[in-house]
């Protein structure tokens, strides 16, 4: 790798107006479209170089989706990306592929992600394959090793397949595997939420280290709340594919304007029996909209106890609002302790 | 068809007789459980011990495959054996030793008495049977009741968890449920015949949390409002944080600390339990440090001998490392750690 | 982060052998083949019939190896002699030694066989992996043919494409076998593409730059092997099998073509005359299938994480 | 009994064809059948199909049982003076089922029917000898299947003239002195004028003129039954009061099917099973010579085969009995000329090299320049057992004078007729020949005349064609065969083609059969049989 | 529900054209290649050109497409189809008649023995599938699955012939031999083939056979349905909620272990009804199989045409209902 600048710098990674829809077709032989689901829905994030964004949000939000759309596995139906100031939709065919070398991606199940019929060498190695300028032929084997020393596994077991390794031990192939191109960013969906709780430090350490060491930028998605606290430098929160608020660590965990926030970040459990009964919960009724149908106005109005006729007429903009220093999309943001808020 | 009425018939009548109301609702005593697998026996539960009291909520806490579910469904007698084989213990109902009892009775404390809420609704729910079939058939087969009663009776207990619109819903199959109300359809089954004891497998788990908060929320106030005992079973020391009573946290398939909540999140006395706590980030704690356990959880077929934690514990001396396991130490009144180093844990 | 170097340690527990984790997980359980061939050895029913196959294989390739004798050179007046010293077998309605007829005659039947067997995973593997891969229209497409060809009756299909060309030889036999035999590989093969073309770690290997073909040969075609492989021993069996039904047809091999089947048909009326001319191309042919089956049916349960 | 029946008739079941009728009426008798092609006279060709008409129908002669002998049946006489013009006298007071008259009209409309092209009637063939023939068809103007063939010139056929309603001539184009015998073909009988006006009904439910009528409607593919008719007037009553066809579409079946006691007659017997059945049911087999003909053709076409030497070799090289004994159990007459032993004029050893003389072949095929043509190659239709002995021929051959074979056996019969009509096999070829009327010219002239229709070794000898005609226009029957014999030694020296072997017919009766007949030209008589009555 | 019914019939319009498509141009391809089936009917008669012009031109065989080997005979097909929207599939070659007619002479037969060999083999598949499968493993287990690949390794011909003989000739003549033993087990089930006095009784040995492989294929499909499903998390709730053992089985693990089996008994039945080729021949059933298997050897163009189009047609009805029925069984298919 490269230089390891250490501090947070310029942004590396830009969306405008984000939108993922899926069609829903009807019809015999014309299909014609009747609606679209829309996973994500108008999503602006920046990422800077070094830092770690987090993105949180309930089971169906389009966390997903947006990394997807973020490592180019999917065409965004509207809205750009851009990459260190390049947008991605202008990038020619060729060039997308050095740029691709630039983002990578870390998935949730270490246990569907790799190939069972690919030795732990193959699969670190697949990127020198598929990019072979990035490294020559001769080096390869001594950088993949480099690699699974990195991610602190036995370079040893080199021709071991997946099945042989433990979850964690799996996860951190995974990562291996994103590091091999020398990426800047790493597009993490997920990545410890299939891991059993000790085994999940090791993994969100081996991140920390890997971005003191060199520099990286995440993504990190996760719906564990607590995990993204410990993690991340700034924080989006998703809801029905709509970031509703965003900022730094302590401006969501300490200072949340959103209603949906603070249901979020009420609902999560502290693990502190001397809290019991004196915290404040706020219970949400009810599910999470369909994304094929969602309200209108105000996406969360429909469970929020804060609603009033102006939430189903105008959709409230992700914008600062007084009393605030960060942006949040609610009509009646307002700031209001709930973690370890004792009643 | 033949119809269990359980209510009046006299071999439920025996039954019932033979139950020691004083005795607690449900003891569990050194039981073993073991699988027969192609790579050599899986010793998934060794001595596992506890007492559930009255109106108690008492959590089991343990990282994946320690032997949470095994416990749970031994205490059901649903383990399929084989594989599986209970090889030791004693599992006591009200002083009745479950484990000696008839099919026949066996299969009236299921449900009667003793209920269970499994992790996975979805898969847990039959597919194919609507929702309302699957809960009247409890009434009709252990309570005798007609089609058309079971029905209402099925639509009262979608009411009680709290389902809009029951009336209809009751006709729904379950994949036409979001995961939350599929869970509460569970709970819904398991309290139909109003349980004394009722075992929550991570009931939680594969929710997302504003959910988890509304069925925790909903699942405690039901037991209170019958009084049951409950047994959580759950990985999550944040959710057993806020409901349990007392936890026993397992290792291995055995017991290694059992206490009132308040002193294991204060003052763990097992290396485990305490590794366990410093490992999980906190929502309400800002940059703390995350400590690692190191290694692997043992291989069931394998078990390390003496503590079978010795090879991942800091503590960990010599006589950790032979049989005997450590037996357990009384920290407290009411409170057990297997560990031979308790007091350097607790201290630390 | 001290905590790197002891857990590169502590791989070695988890290294000894298939963690008790990796049972339970749909991760599409991984060293099947090399944990399949452990249990396939252990398995006597595999063993068996593998060697059953090998012997009859090898009555395929080397013939001489078993016999000397030309199967060709008959005399009309040893017809239907019993077996006797120097011809185990006894003899044909010609006169010919029936022992060479039957070891010349595993030929033509495992050429059908297996030349169908090839046909059928080549023709219904690449078919059913563009379909499940590509989708869409190739999809539309590939998916009506194979209905159009599922639908005709196995049979009377063989039976309106052999009458039609008129050449019965072991090309024109395979060739049918294969037309009518590709849609359930092709079925299976799509159906295993469908569910790994949207594995994680296909999108993993996308999201690394990865082209169509190398997806398609290094990620999904090795995954979706192992049911076809299945398949594909079930229908080498049902194929020997077919070969003698067609011959009992009359649109089979034609003389002096000697296969199992056309022996079996041949003789099925002496059964009760000569039975040893029924019963030893019967008894051959029999073997095969039901070796092939099981070891099909075998491979199937070493192959599935489930089945253990 | 039946002269060449090798069976001793057993006690209780009197063998062979005894005119008289001894035993009672009665009872159902159960036959083995194949699926009649149809039940129209005009269009019943094959075995199946005349089983059941020659039931249902009766036409102006009948054979005797024993003798074979052509007997008046509707007719008073059929008489000639130059053999070309015909005069034919009926009996009155015959009448169709649905009540009318057989009349001199019955057999000119059903004639005419036959012979009318577009009514493409499978018997139009044996029309052909009536003067007006050519008129009645119409022939290809551009020879490749035109969209649709012109209009005949005529319907009618010239030849046939009604006298009176007992009486009728028929004209031939040619002298034919054996016309009589013809008569008792299924294929001259006569037709009501119902039958003829919708013909698809009347082959569903046929309304016959003789001792049986339909019951119910032929139900194809499963059986025909016939019960015994109240309006036959004939002296040969049916003696089962029902007859019972049932229709087996594998004669494996349905040896099966008489072994498991559910037939009363089988008229044959699946090859493979004849010893079987003779060592089980010997006592209820009826066996004499039959008349179907196999022989190899040969491609008198092709070089190689037109030395005569070459042909006498081939045939002398081959040893039938073995072969018969071995693929057929014996089941066929080794064939020692061109005609069946059945027929009148028949003579054993015409052919001279028909008896295995390997010395003998060698030395001929030497003389004639020895064999230069590589691998001969047999043929045979496909899926009908040919093979086998075929095969053996092969081997017999190629052990006695050196000449490798192989065979081809994959064309099926339609594919097999038309490379036959288009000449060119390759090599020897298995055919077989059935007669169509009890002369001998039957097996002669089709098969060997020059250019005529069966002629597919393309076998063309002058003399030979002289002797035909020369019998063809004799004066009667006995001079006839004369000539015919001379012919027939002409082709036991040139082998245009290798006889093989002649049928033998066995069948099989059940125990519950009384009295078992067999006519030697009509085969089975089953309104002649009589059951066990109970 | 409707409109997934309407889609799928629609879907299986191309599918129908493809297969009779294909069927017409294999037919023609074979007149092409072997010439004109009108031939052989006259044997060893050679026949005038006029009454070959005749017969041909009532089978519709004049086409002169019919003569350029390799022609689809586009023209030929689209008159095909529209005779055959006017239920007129044309005229046999041999006897001549209308192809309906035969075909619905036949099908009866077909049916009856069809149905047989369902019944069979649903009832006996199942039973075994579902006692091999609540105790993989055990005794029955391997019986079944020891005598399932017996008959499955067993060319149907070769156990037909043998149950013809030796059961319904040899064991069948001992008990006909007994004057007071029922007829209707000793002439009517031991039949040695179809006899028309006893419609049912003497196709269910033919049926036995017939449905014997698919039995086969039904049982194990069965067991490994049932074996997958005896462990399934709902079969373990129906245990917590204390039902009868066989209540448990009988109602929840059977019914959901049975929707694929339903599905390939579906499909089954339109194999049966095209599949019995085999089996009519031997035991001398007059069906639709029987007829097909006679007309291809002769080249019998239309019948052999219409047999299989219907054939064809009949597995592709079962194959809608049984996605159909699919859908009922198991509720979480959406009809999209
Ligand atoms: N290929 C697709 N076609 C149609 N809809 C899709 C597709 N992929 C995702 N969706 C829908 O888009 C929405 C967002 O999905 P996504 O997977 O991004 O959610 P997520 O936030 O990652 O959820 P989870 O926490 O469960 O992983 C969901 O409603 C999903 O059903
Ligand atoms: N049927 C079985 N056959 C073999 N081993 C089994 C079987 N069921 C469970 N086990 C093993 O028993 C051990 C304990 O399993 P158990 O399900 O009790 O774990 P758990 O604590 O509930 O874990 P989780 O948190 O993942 O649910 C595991 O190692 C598991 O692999
Ligand atoms: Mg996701
Ligand atoms: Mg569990």
């Amino acid at each position: 790798m490269t230089d390891a600048p250490n501090k947070i710098g310029e942004v590396v990674l830009e969306t405008h107006g984000l939108r993922k829809h899926y069609p829903l077709t009807q019809g015999i032989v014309f299909k014609k479209q009747v609606g679209a689901v829309r996973a994500v829905d108008g999503v602006d994030i920046q990422l800077r170089r070094g830092e770690t964004l987090g993105v949180v949000g309930e089971s169906g939000c389009g966390k997903s989706t947006l990394a997807r759309l973020l490592v180019g596995l999917e065409a965004p139906t509207e809205g750009t990306i851009m990459l260190k100031g390049k947008d991605l939709s202008t990038v020619s065919h060729r060039d997308m592929r050095a740029v691709r070398r630039n983002i990578q991606m870390v998935m949730q199940d270490p246990y569907t992600s790799l190939n069972p019929r690919m030795t732990v060498g193959d699969i670190i190695g697949e990127p020198f394959d598929i990019h072979p300028e990035v490294v020559p032929k001769k080096g390869r084997m001594t950088r993949v090793r480099e690699l699974i020393d990195l991610v602190g596994l036995n370079a040893d077991h080199i021709n071991r397949y997946p099945h042989q390794f433990s979850g964690g031990q799996r996860q951190r192939i995974g990562i291996a595997r994103a590091l091999a191109l020398n990426p800047e960013i790493i597009i993490c969906d997920e990545p410890v939420s299939a891991l059993d709780v000790s085994i999940q430090a090791q993994v969100v350490n081996l991140l920390e280290r890997l971005q003191e060491e060199f520099g990286l930028a995440y993504v990190f998605i996760a719906h564990d709340l607590s995990v993204v606290r410990h993690i991340a430098d700034r924080v989006a929160v998703m809801y029905l594919g709509k970031v509703i608020e965003t900022g730094n660590e302590d401006e969501i965990y300490e200072h949340t304007t959103h209603p949906y926030s603070q249901a979020l970040l009420s609902a999560v459990p502290v693990p502190d029996p001397s809290l019991r009964g004196r915290r404040t919960q706020i219970i949400l009724e009810g599910d999470v909209p369909s994304p094929a149908n969602p309200p209108s106005g105000c996406r969360f109005r429909t469970r929020c106890w804060k609603a009033q006729e102006i939430c189903a007429l105008e959709e409230p903009p992700l914008t600062v609002r007084p009393g605030s220093d960060h942006p949040s999309a609610c009509h009646f943001a307002e700031e209001k302790e709930v973690i370890g808020a004792v009643s | 068809m033949t119809t269990e009425t359980s209510v009046k018939s006299p071999s439920t009548a025996r039954f019932l007789s033979q139950l020691d109301m004083t005795a607690p609702p449900l003891e569990v005593r050194n039981l073993h459980v073991l699988f027969h697998t192609t790579s050599g026996k899986a010793h998934a539960v060794n001595g596992m011990n506890f007492v559930l009291d009255q109106g108690e909520t008492r959590a089991i806490l343990g990282e994946s495959g320690s032997g949470k579910s095994v416990t749970a469904q031994a205490i059901m007698g649903i383990l399929d054996s084989p594989p599986a084989e209970i090889t030791h213990g004693e599992i006591l109902y009200r002083g009745v030793d479950l484990l000696k009892l008839s099919d026949e009775d066996r299969r009236r404390v299921r449900a009667n008495h003793i209920a269970m809420i499994f992790q996975d609704a979805l898969s847990a729910l039959n597919p194919v049977f609507t929702v309302g079939f699957q809960l009247g058939e409890l009434y009709r087969k252990h309570r005798g009741m007609s089609r058309q009663a079971s029905k209402a009776k099925a639509v009262e207990l979608l009411d009680m968890v709290k389902i809009p619109a029951a009336k209809q819903r009751v006709n729904d199959f379950p994949h036409q449920f979001s995961g939350g109300m599929r869970q509460r359809v569970m709970i819904a089954m398991a309290l139909a015949l109003e349980p004394e004891i009722l075992i929550a497998d991570e009931p939680t788990t594969a929710l997302d949390v504003t959910v988890q908060a509304q069925v925790m929320d909903l699942l405690s106030e039901l037991q209170r409002e019958h009084n049951m005992s409950l047994i959580l079973i759950t990985h999550d020391m944040g959710v057993v944080a806020d409901v349990a009573d007392s936890i026993s946290v397992m290792y291995a398939g055995r017991v290694v600390e059992d206490a009132p909540v308040g002193d294991i999140y204060a003052r763990p006395a097992h290396p485990y339990t305490k590794a366990l706590l410093e490992s999980i980030p906190r929502v309400d704690l800002k940059g703390q440090q995350l400590s690692v356990i190191k290694g692997l959880p043992p291989v069931l077929t394998n078990i390390p001998p003496g503590c079978a934690f010795h090879p991942r514990c800091r503590f960990a001396q010599d006589n950790c490392k032979v049989p005997p396991e450590p037996p357990h130490y009384d920290v407290d009144v009411n409170r057990i750690a297997a560990c031979h180093y308790w007091r350097e844990v607790i201290d630390s | 982060m001290s905590d790197l170097l002891p857990s590169a340690t502590a791989d070695q527990p988890a290294l000894q052998g298939p963690t008790s984790e990796s049972t339970g997980t749909s991760g599409g359980n991984a060293s099947l083949w090399s944990d399949a061939r452990k249990q396939l050895i252990r398995n006597p029913i595999f063993v068996l019939s593998s060697l059953y196959i090998l012997v009859v294989g090898s009555m395929a390739i080397f013939p001489t190896l078993w016999t000397d004798q030309d199967p060709r050179d008959c005399l009309i007046s040893r017809s239907r002699q019993p077996p006797q010293d120097g011809h185990p077998f006894g003899f044909n309605i010609l006169g010919c030694d029936y022992y060479s007829h039957a070891i010349y005659g595993a030929q033509p039947s495992l050429s059908i066989a297996i030349g169908a067997t090839v046909g059928i995973v080549l023709i219904g593997g690449i078919l059913g992996l563009l379909a499940g891969y590509y989708g869409g229209w190739a999809d539309t497409i590939i998916s009506r043919v194979v209905d159009i060809f599922l639908s005709l009756p196995f049979l009377l299909g063989a039976l309106v494409f052999l009458t039609v060309v008129k050449v019965q030889n072991i090309l024109t036999i395979t060739m049918v076998l294969v037309i009518l035999g590709w849609t359930t590989i092709a079925r299976v093969m799509r159906g295993a593409v469908l569910s790994a073309k949207n594995l994680d770690y296909v999108l993993a290997a996308r999201s690394l730059g990865a082209g169509n073909v190398r997806i398609m040969l290094r990620h999904i075609l090795p995954n979706a092997v192992a049911p076809v492989t299945v398949l594909a021993t079930i229908a080498l069996g049902s194929f020997v099998a077919a070969e003698a039904t067609l011959t009992f047809l009359g649109v089979g091999l034609q003389p002096p073509e000697e296969s199992w089947g056309i022996m079996i048909t041949d003789h099925q009326v002496y059964f009760l005359e000569a039975p040893w001319l029924l019963i030893f191309p019967t008894t051959l042919l029999i073997g095969t299938v039901l070796s092939f089956i099981l070891m099909g049916d075998a491979l199937r349960d070493a192959l599935d994480p489930k089945m253990r | 009994a039946c002269s060449s029946s090798s069976e001793t008739p057993t006690p209780g079941t009197t063998n062979g064809g005894t005119g008289a009728a001894t035993g009672a009426q009665g009872g159902d008798l159960r036959i083995y059948a194949s699926e009649p092609a149809f039940l129209l006279p005009t269009a019943g060709d094959d075995e199946p199909s005349i089983l059941v008409i020659r039931q249902l129908y009766r036409g102006l002669v009948k054979y005797n049982a024993e003798t074979g002998e052509a007997e008046m049946d509707l007719a008073e006489s059929i008489e000639s003076s130059d053999q070309k013009n015909w005069t034919v006298k009926l009996k009155p007071g015959y009448t169709f089922e649905n009540g009318e008259p057989v009349n001199s009209d019955a057999f000119i409309r059903a004639w005419n029917y036959a012979a009318y092209s577009p009514n493409a009637q499978n018997n139009a063939y044996f029309m052909s000898r009536i003067a007006g023939i050519d008129d009645m068809t119409s022939s290809d103007p551009d020879g490749d299947g035109p969209k649709t063939a012109p209009e005949p010139k005529a319907k009618e056929l010239s030849g046939l003239k009604k006298v009176s309603d007992t009486e009728f001539t028929v004209e031939l184009s040619e002298p034919f002195a054996a016309f009589p015998v013809t008569m008792g073909y299924s294929g001259f009988f006569p037709m009501a004028d119902a039958c003829i006006k919708d013909t698809k009904v009347c082959n569903e439910t046929p309304i016959g003129n003789g001792p049986y009528k339909i019951d119910g409607k032929w139900e194809h593919n499963v059986g025909v039954t016939l019960v015994r008719s109240d309006t036959w007037k004939g002296d040969e009553k049916g003696m089962a009061d029902k007859l019972s066809y049932k229709i087996y579409a594998d004669v494996d079946a349905g040896y099966a099917a008489y072994q498991a006691g559910e037939i009363d007659v089988m008229y044959t017997i699946p090859p493979a099973r004849y010893k079987e059945a003779k060592a089980q049911y010997g006592d209820l087999m009826y066996e004499a010579p039959g008349d179907s003909f196999t022989y190899v053709g040969l491609p008198l076409y092709r070089d190689e085969y037109k030395d005569k030497r070459v042909r006498q070799a081939l045939s002398l090289a081959i040893d039938r009995q073995p072969i018969i004994d071995a693929v057929f159990d014996g089941r066929f007459t080794a064939a020692t000329g061109f005609v069946a032993p059945t027929f009148e004029g028949f003579r054993p050893d015409v052919c001279k090299y028909c008896k295995q003389d390997v010395a003998k072949a060698k030395q001929l095929l030497q003389e004639a320049g020895g064999w230069k043509s590589g691998k001969m190659t047999l043929w045979a239709n496909a899926g009908a057992g040919h093979e086998k002995w075929l095969q053996a021929v092969g081997d017999q051959i190629k052990a006695a004078l050196g000449i490798d074979y192989d065979i081809r056996v994959n064309l099926q019969f339609p594919e097999y007729l038309a490379t036959a009509d288009a000449k060119k096999f390759t090599g020897p070829f298995r055919l077989g020949w059935g007669p169509d009327y009890p002369v001998i010219e039957t097996y002669l002239k089709p098969l060997y005349g020059t250019g005529a229709s069966s002629n597919n070794s393309t076998y063309a000898n002058p003399d030979f064609d002289k002797l035909i005609t020369e019998g063809d226009s004799a004066a009667n029957v006995e001079e006839a065969i004369a000539k015919y014999q001379a012919a027939e030694d002409i082709l036991g020296e040139d082998i245009p083609v290798i006889p093989m072997w002649f049928s033998k017919t066995a069948a099989l009766y059940s125990s519950n059969v009384d009295k078992f007949v067999w006519n030697k030209i009509s085969d089975a008589e089953y309104g002649k049989i009589t059951l066990k009555q109970k | 529900m409707g409109r997934y019914v309407i889609r799928r019939v629609l879907q299986f319009i191309p599918t129908v054209l493809g297969t009779m498509f294909l069927l017409h141009y294999l037919t023609s391809l074979g007149i092409q290649l072997t010439g004109n089936p009108v031939r052989a009917l006259f044997g060893d008669r050679t026949p005038t050109p006029a009454m070959m012009a005749a017969l041909s031109e009532r089978l519709n065989l004049n086409d002169p497409c019919l003569t350029q080997t390799g022609n689809p005979c586009i023209g030929l097909f689209g008159d095909r189809l529209v005779n055959i929207a006017q239920w007129d599939f044309g005229i046999s070659l041999s006897g001549q008649r209308e192809v309906t007619d035969i075909i619905g002479a036949a099908l009866p037969y077909t049916v009856r023995i069809a149905l047989i060999a369902f019944v069979f083999e649903a009832v006996v598949g199942v039973l075994a599938g579902v006692l091999a499968g609540l105790r993989s493993g055990g005794f029955i287990d391997y019986f079944v699955k020891i005598s399932t690949t017996l008959i499955i390794a067993v060319p149907i011909f070769v156990l037909g012939i043998v149950i013809r003989e030796f059961v319904a000739v040899k064991f069948g003549n001992q008990l006909r031999a007994d004057p007071n033993f029922p007829e209707i087990i000793s002439r009517g089930f031991l039949a040695a083939g179809y006899k028309p006095e006893y419609p049912w009784a003497s196709l269910v040995i033919p049926g036995l056979v017939l449905g014997a492989t698919s039995l086969a294929v039904t049982a194990r499909l069965t067991r490994t349905s049932m074996v997958e499903n005896v462990r399934a998390d709902y079969v373990r709730t129906a245990r917590a909620k204390g039902l009868l053992p066989r209540r448990i089985t009988g109602v929840h693990t059977l019914r959901n272990s049975l929707i694929p089996v339903v599905t390939s008994l579906g499909v089954d039945l339109g194999v049966l009804m095209g599949g019995a080729v085999v089996t009519e021949t031997i035991f001398n059933v007059p069906g639709i199989g029987r007829v097909a298997a006679q007309s291809a050897r002769t080249g019998d163009a239309s019948v052999v045409i219409g047999i299989v189009t219907l054939a064809a047609l009949i597995f592709l009805v079962a194959n809608l209902l049984v996605d159909i029925l699919y859908a009922v069984l198991d509720p979480r298919i959406r009809y999209e």
